[in-house]
């Protein structure tokens, strides 16, 4: 087991701007295999310019690893101007301790990610397979796709422990998402498949649905207006009112489900 | 100081000058062929293969329509990032890329001129504003001319000249090169959600578009015009369209043309030449309308080939991308364009493991190999509708490689053996015919090759496309990356791309044509158009032609009134 | 007499317009800080037109005219696009970039001013 | 005294340009006709800034031209990520030199559709929009309907040159054979013109679209009685309205990209015109705010490949409204320095964002004080577009028009000129220190 600690020295985030820094280059499955010194040469984005890794984080290194899936990263110091952690990852374990900033865990493939914190927007984009843990507060567009892309994540394991922002989960594929706080308004949008389980509150779910399943544990603050119930059903022993949807999108592609307390 | 340039043991193919495949030099001066030089730069080709610049004659890379394209589609525009150089812009996209990746991508091609083919007259001045940001290109821009109300009014009452007036007053306001036909009369029946077929009267105008293609037809031909009508015929797209398509053709055949050259260019003939009555019995007529192509010489068509993998379609033909939209149920845009004309934009997948796209796969192939006379060919692929023109090299290396088109029937639809001819077709293209249906033909087609485009005679200008390949290369593969990637590109006597690098970006030339108008014929159509403008257009009338600030490095072409 | 709850919205007005080059000047402040309210909300103020009210949200606040306005549903309070407007909006975007402009929760109450000019407002922002 | 005729307006996205003026020594002294009063306001001038400017130890100081562009340049070409905001009352030949030097810089270029109509490009990339040219409604609508848009108020010619007054080939009679539908929170000098108002409850927009929708795929059964604030009764009358249309239009305007839902209200806007175009013909169209927003939109797309909020710190073009975009460059602290061009953020951007600016080196090029220039280093006086210049500039139907110049300055200098000469010593400062 090879653990990496990259903690963010103070002094970039000490300027009047927060210039973000760029941590998709340091992953699990990109570092493997390198001395520390290596480490500390790969190029890292901060604004418009690329710096050494070694001159924005103190790196250390202990044990080794013979494939990635052995190597464990943990980012420390002020995060929350730290984008892409986990970005593409392919193996191995990242924990990141304290917020961090957009796009951590985006278009990741395997590994794992846990985050002791809030995570900024687009985390999880376009996750495709692994799994991704955020111990606080999501914000919006969580597990979304790219702008104009018609899928967003297709595989993988999400799970929010506080609350997320607005249209998580949009155009929703495949794979399983867990929010045990509240959701913002139109969680699920025009998702086409996979789940989502909100423990918590949700406003206007499931709009422009046409597959896929939403469970509702706690209260439906504005439930939308066009789709239709369809039966009574039973999750882990609890009733929901089980409905259909999105009418909005028609008869035909209305395929979506939501599960309602 | 003049700039000599020498390229030594060239394997030239310049079909327009009969030159096949002769190992020759190649003395350049000061941007143009010339007979001998005195101290030039020295470019040894080591018996490569050796083209005039490539001539595309359609192409959508500039306007309106193109842009919508772009803006819709940030996912297209994420694909194929390349940063910023000493000599490149930054580049962006896939089946829509940024102007200057147009520029860039085309000169590693070896092109060295594109036709926009689709100009919305109303909206001319954003191609040339987008003409002028596409670097290394000479360029030119069709203007749409086949739903105006103008048009329509002289359609109905037969009178031709007066139509030549509009037309010559619409191409000189516009800076356009030739008449554009796009669906004639459908797309203003699109205006109330309609369509029209070759003899459906047009809502309120009930005239039908046969009549419209007769009439541009007629009209293009009071001018010496350097290209004929460009038309998209009616029904693209629909099973069974090859009628329509036969049907438009032979509307104009007793025409003649004083410029020596057919009077009908039916463009992206792939779309139009299908058989069948729905998608399940679609089939190939590719064969009959090949016949058709080599039993008559008063038409020339270019392909539209289409390019496996995703796509962005975009046309004037408003009401056939909406039928595409309701098929795929993707994003869809549309722009009516007031007194004039439309637009129509979708993405599109073209997938090897449908039947229908399979068939339409081979269909482009089939036309290039089944009409025998390579002059009366181009090789396009409607860029993008068919296929981002990036696609280009692939195409050349299937018409080339029978193998290559065995293997990849192999991982289709297998459709392609039942409802499709190219499985039995052996018929494999040579470097000489891939340089007329690229450079040659092309440049004739657009009546380019005397003003110095398509060919490497004296005078002409020094486009020269390098290939990294031995006269001899047979592998589809080498074919194929050989023309993705030149040796070297030089336009007008510059070096701008070396091993497949681009090392210069110059300006390109914008050609137009000024149709030379009977003054008191132009007067007397004025009066019907200034009333358009007071009553029915947005703009007014002055403030609608393109200022010549839009053309900082013009060519023209005069086009004088045929006697 | 404490504040009311409301709905705050903005948006373009011919005046704010016709200012749109000239927003330092006089009867830009004139006209564009102001904050139109319902009647029946004016009355539950206890305020006149013309006399300043405090609007506050969860990101800001600031002393504007208030200003009779018949289109406005009760509790809804609308003050003209402007700086006035934006001191009351957060700079969140929401991952879409657009500021939440209406529709924000607002406290309405009479105050003794001051209206500060569209200068001394700036100056707020300058720590 | 002269006549100009066919002046075009640099006001809004109208972009009227059929205005008619009369010119006495080099000055607007009369807008005859063509003119709405926001317009004319603009053609007969107002106090303008009168030179170049510098900050010294808090006070704006004259300076000269070349040593403005050297500062500004200096500004720009230390910074690690700086926003080049604005670019929307400016022509194209700025914005496309505006383009290449953010790209140059590694910076961010970013316009005013940020905080206007950044929501209708993000939902064109999500559904598309069918649309049209103004005068396709002008000759054909029959069903006009103006959602979350106050055009007496924002675009007051609009009605009369091209939707529901104007009239044209299909509708000679002007507004008599016209239905007009008005949705908004709250009445409005438009609202009262309406032959139908639709009040919804604030952030009520979604679910009304969503609703409307569902009853014209054949649904209605399902609705509740009453969706964000409008009775089911009102609802299925509007439906019914826009199931006759032969040719409908919806224009939509800050109502629905401001409130609750912002782009994805736009979606389900479009969405509602594709399900009307089961039964007519129809087209929707944003009510864009400057005159040349538009403009900057398309030249930055066919530039870089995309609309707006454009990063170029990678040296290729990364575009993520709500990472890229103005307000949470500013809200987030991140841009170390600001170039703000033909916009004021001052009045425009929420407080917490020119908390960010008035801490970052700032330059600003406008022809007008406003409120932004408390916060600017730099301050550069530019010619007037449209009055003392020309230029290319798009109109909110993506129609490009050509400014006329009316009258000449000696002494400002436009935009264009202004940003290359910038741009030409950004180049110098980099060649000085070995930069890219």
């Amino acid at each position: 087991m090879q653990t990496i600690t990259l903690r963010l020295k103070d002094a970039v985030m000490s300027g009047i701007a927060k210039v973000p820094v760029a941590v998709d280059a340091l992953t699990p499955d990109k570092l493997v295999g390198k001395s520390v010194e290596q480490i500390k040469a790969v190029q890292v984005w901060w604004g418009n310019s690329q710096e050494k890794a070694g001159n924005l984080f103190e790196i250390t290194v202990e044990g080794a690893a013979a494939s990635a899936n052995e190597v464990k990263l943990l980012f420390e110091g002020k995060l929350n101007r730290v984008k892409y952690i986990g970005s593409g990852m392919k193996a191995g374990e990242i924990e990141a301790r304290g917020d961090v900033d957009m796009h951590c865990g985006a278009e990741m493939e395997g590994g794992r990610v846990v985050v002791k914190g809030n995570a900024n927007c687009w985390a999880g984009r376009e996750m495709r397979g692994g799994e991704l843990v955020i111990e606080g507060d999501a914000a919006d567009n969580l597990c979304a796709m790219y702008r104009g892309e018609m899928k967003g994540m297709t595989g993988g394991k999400v799970t929010v422990y506080g609350d997320t922002g607005e249209c998580v989960a949009q155009y929703m594929a495949g794979g399983e998402l867990l929010i045990k706080g509240n959701v913002d308004i139109l969680c699920g949008l025009s998702m086409s498949g996979g789940k989502i389980t909100i423990e918590g509150n949700a406003t206007l779910p499931g709009a422009d649905m046409i597959g896929g399943e939403i469970i509702v544990k706690g209260k439906m603050l504005e439930m939308m207006p066009s789709f239709k119930f369809i039966e009574t059903a039973t999750i882990d022993g609890a009733a929901y009112k089980k409905y259909l949807g999105d009418f909005a999108m028609g008869e035909k592609k209305a395929k979506g489900t939501i599960y309602v307390r | 100081m003049t700039e000599e340039l020498l390229i030594k043991n060239a394997v030239v193919y310049d079909p327009i000058n009969g030159v096949r495949g002769e190992r020759k030099d190649i003395c350049i001066r000061d941007g143009k062929i010339v007979a001998s030089v005195r101290n030039p730069k020295v470019i040894d080709a080591g018996g490569r293969v050796v083209m005039p610049g490539g001539v595309d004659v359609h192409a959508h890379i500039a306007g309106g329509k193109v842009n919508s394209g772009r803006l819709m589609r940030p996912e297209d525009g994420r694909k194929g990032r390349e940063p910023k150089t000493k000599v490149c812009r930054a580049q962006s996209g896939y089946s829509v890329p940024n102007t200057f990746t147009t520029g860039y991508r085309y000169a590693k091609m070896g092109y060295t001129f594109v036709m926009e083919p689709a100009m919305p007259p109303l909206l001319a001045r954003h191609t040339h504003e987008e003409l002028i940001d596409t670097p290394i290109l000479d360029n030119a821009a069709l203007p749409l001319i086949d739903n105006n109300w103008m048009t329509f009014d002289y359609v109905k009452s037969g009178d031709i000249d007066l139509l030549a007036a509009y037309i010559a007053w619409m191409i000189k306001a516009t800076k356009g090169y030739g008449v554009k036909i796009v669906n004639p009369g459908g797309t203003e029946a699109w205006g109330w959600g309609k369509n029209c077929d070759l003899h459906d009267p047009v809502p309120t105008f009930d005239i039908t578009p046969a009549d419209i293609v007769k009439a541009l037809a007629l009209a293009n031909e009071k001018f010496a015009m350097p290209h004929s009508i460009h038309v998209h015929t009616n029904m693209l797209g629909h099973p069974g369209n090859f009628e329509t398509t036969l049907a438009t053709l032979d509307l104009v055949k007793g025409i003649k043309s004083v410029k020596n050259r057919p009077v009908l260019h039916c463009t992206h003939t792939q779309f139009h030449s299908y058989g069948g009555t729905s998608w399940k019995d679609f089939e190939s007529k590719a064969n009959a309308i090949a016949n058709y192509v080599n039993n008559n010489n008063h038409v020339s068509i270019d392909i539209g080939q289409i390019i496996l993998g995703d796509t962005t379609t975009m046309t004037a033909d408003g009401p056939m991308e909406y039928s595409l939209y309701q098929i795929t149920g993707r994003k869809w845009t549309n722009c009516d364009v007031e007194l004039e004309t439309g637009s129509g934009i979708t993405p599109f997948l073209y997938s090897g493991k449908v039947g229908v796209h399979t068939i339409q796969w081979t269909i482009g192939q089939e036309l290039a190999l089944l009409i025998k006379d390579p002059w009366k060919l181009a090789l396009t692929t409607d860029h993008p509708n068919a296929g981002p023109f990036i696609g280009y090299p692939i195409v050349i290396s299937t018409l080339m490689s029978k193998k290559r088109r065995d293997e990849i029937a192999k991982e289709v639809s297998p459709a392609i053996y039942d409802k499709s001819s190219l499985p039995s077709i052996d018929r494999e293209l040579d470097f000489y015919e891939v340089a007329i249906i690229t450079r040659g033909a092309t440049a004739k087609i657009l009546g380019l090759q005397e003003h110095g485009k398509g060919h490497l005679g004296l005078g002409a200008d020094a486009d020269i496309a390098i290939y990294d390949l031995s006269p001899e290369e047979r592998d589809a593969g080498k074919i194929q990356r050989a023309f993705l990637n030149t040796k070297y590109t030089i336009k007008g006597g510059q070096v701008v791309v070396k091993d497949g690098e681009v090392v210069a970006a110059p300006a390109g030339k914008t050609f137009f044509v000024t149709p030379e108008c009977d003054q008191k014929l132009m007067d007397e159509m004025l009066v019907n158009l200034k009333q358009k403008f007071e009553n029915y257009y947005s703009v007014t009338y002055n403030n609608y032609a393109v200022q010549d600030v839009y053309l900082p490095h013009p060519y023209e072409i005069k086009a004088p009134m045929v006697a | 007499m404490e504040g009311i709850k409301a709905i705050l919205i903005s948006g373009r007005t011919m005046i704010q317009g016709q200012n749109l080059d000239s927003k330092l000047s006089e009867d830009f402040n004139e006209v564009a800080v102001v904050c139109e309210l319902h009647v029946q909300d004016m009355a539950s103020l206890g305020v006149a037109p013309g006399e300043p009210v405090k609007v506050t949200t969860a990101f800001g606040s600031v002393v504007v005219k208030a200003k009779q306005d018949e289109g406005n549903p009760v509790g809804m309070v609308f003050i003209p696009m402007g700086p006035w407007a934006n001191a009351l909006v957060s700079g969140n975007t929401h991952g879409a970039g657009m500021p939440s402009y209406k529709g924000i929760a607002a406290t309405v109450e009479k105050t003794t001013g001051p209206v500060l000019s569209v200068k001394e407002l700036m100056r707020t922002y300058m720590g | 005294m002269a006549e100009v005729t066919d002046v075009v307006c640099s006001l809004c996205g109208c972009v009227c340009d059929d205005i008619v003026v009369e010119v006495e020594n080099n000055a607007v002294t009369k807008v005859k006709r063509g003119a709405c009063s926001v317009g004319k306001a603009k053609l007969l001038g107002h106090h303008r800034i009168k030179a170049p400017m510098m900050r010294v130890n808090g006070e704006l100081k004259e300076i000269s031209y070349d040593d403005a562009i050297k500062k500004a340049a200096e500004i720009l070409a230390h910074a690690r990520r700086p926003l080049l905001y604005g670019w929307s009352s400016t022509v194209c030949e700025a914005d496309r030199v505006g383009v290449e030097l953010a790209e140059y810089l590694g910076g961010v270029v970013d316009n005013t559709a940020t905080v206007c109509h950044g929501p209708s490009v993000l939902a064109i990339q999500d559904v598309g929009l069918p649309s049209c040219t103004l005068g396709q409604i002008k000759n054909r609508a029959d069903i006009i309907i103006y959602w979350g848009s106050n055009p007496t108020a924002a675009h007051a010619n609009h009605m009369k040159r091209y939707s529901y007054i104007s009239k044209g080939f299909w509708t000679a009679e002007g507004k008599k054979d016209k239905k007009m539908v008005v949705v908004d929170v709250r009445e409005t000098k438009t609202s009262k013109m309406a032959d139908v108002f639709v009040q919804v409850k604030p952030g009520g927009d979604y679910p009304v679209f969503s609703a409307l929708r569902a009853i014209l795929r054949g649904q209605a059964e399902i609705i509740p009685d009453e969706v964000g604030g409008v009775p089911k009764a009102k609802l299925l009358e509007v439906a019914e309205m826009m199931k006759k249309a032969k040719f409908g239009i919806i224009f939509f305007g800050m109502g629905v990209t401001h409130s609750r839902g912002r782009q994805n209200n736009i979606v389900n806007a479009i969405q509602l015109t594709r399900a009307a175009h089961l039964y007519g013909k129809w087209s929707i169209m944003p009510m864009r705010g400057h005159y040349n927003v538009t403009g900057f939109n398309q030249v930055c797309t066919w530039q870089t490949g995309f609309p707006y909020s454009v990063d170029f710190s990678r040296g290729y073009a990364w575009y993520n409204p709500g990472e890229t975009s103005s307000t949470d460059l500013l809200a987030r602290g991140e841009a170390d320095a600001a170039l703000i061009i033909a916009s004021d953020p001052g009045a425009h951007f929420p407080g917490e964002a020119l908390r960010h600016l008035a801490k970052i080196p700032t330059v600003m090029i406008d022809p007008f004080p406003n409120p932004t220039m408390e916060f600017a280093d730099v301050v550069i006086p530019v010619a007037i577009s449209g009055i003392e210049c020309e230029g290319g500039v798009y109109r909110m139907d993506n129609v490009p028009l050509r400014l006329r110049k009316v009258i000449d300055t000696d002494y400002y200098i436009p935009d264009e000129k202004i940003v290359e000469r910038i741009f030409d010593e950004v180049r110098a400062i980099k060649a000085k220190e070995g930069g890219v």
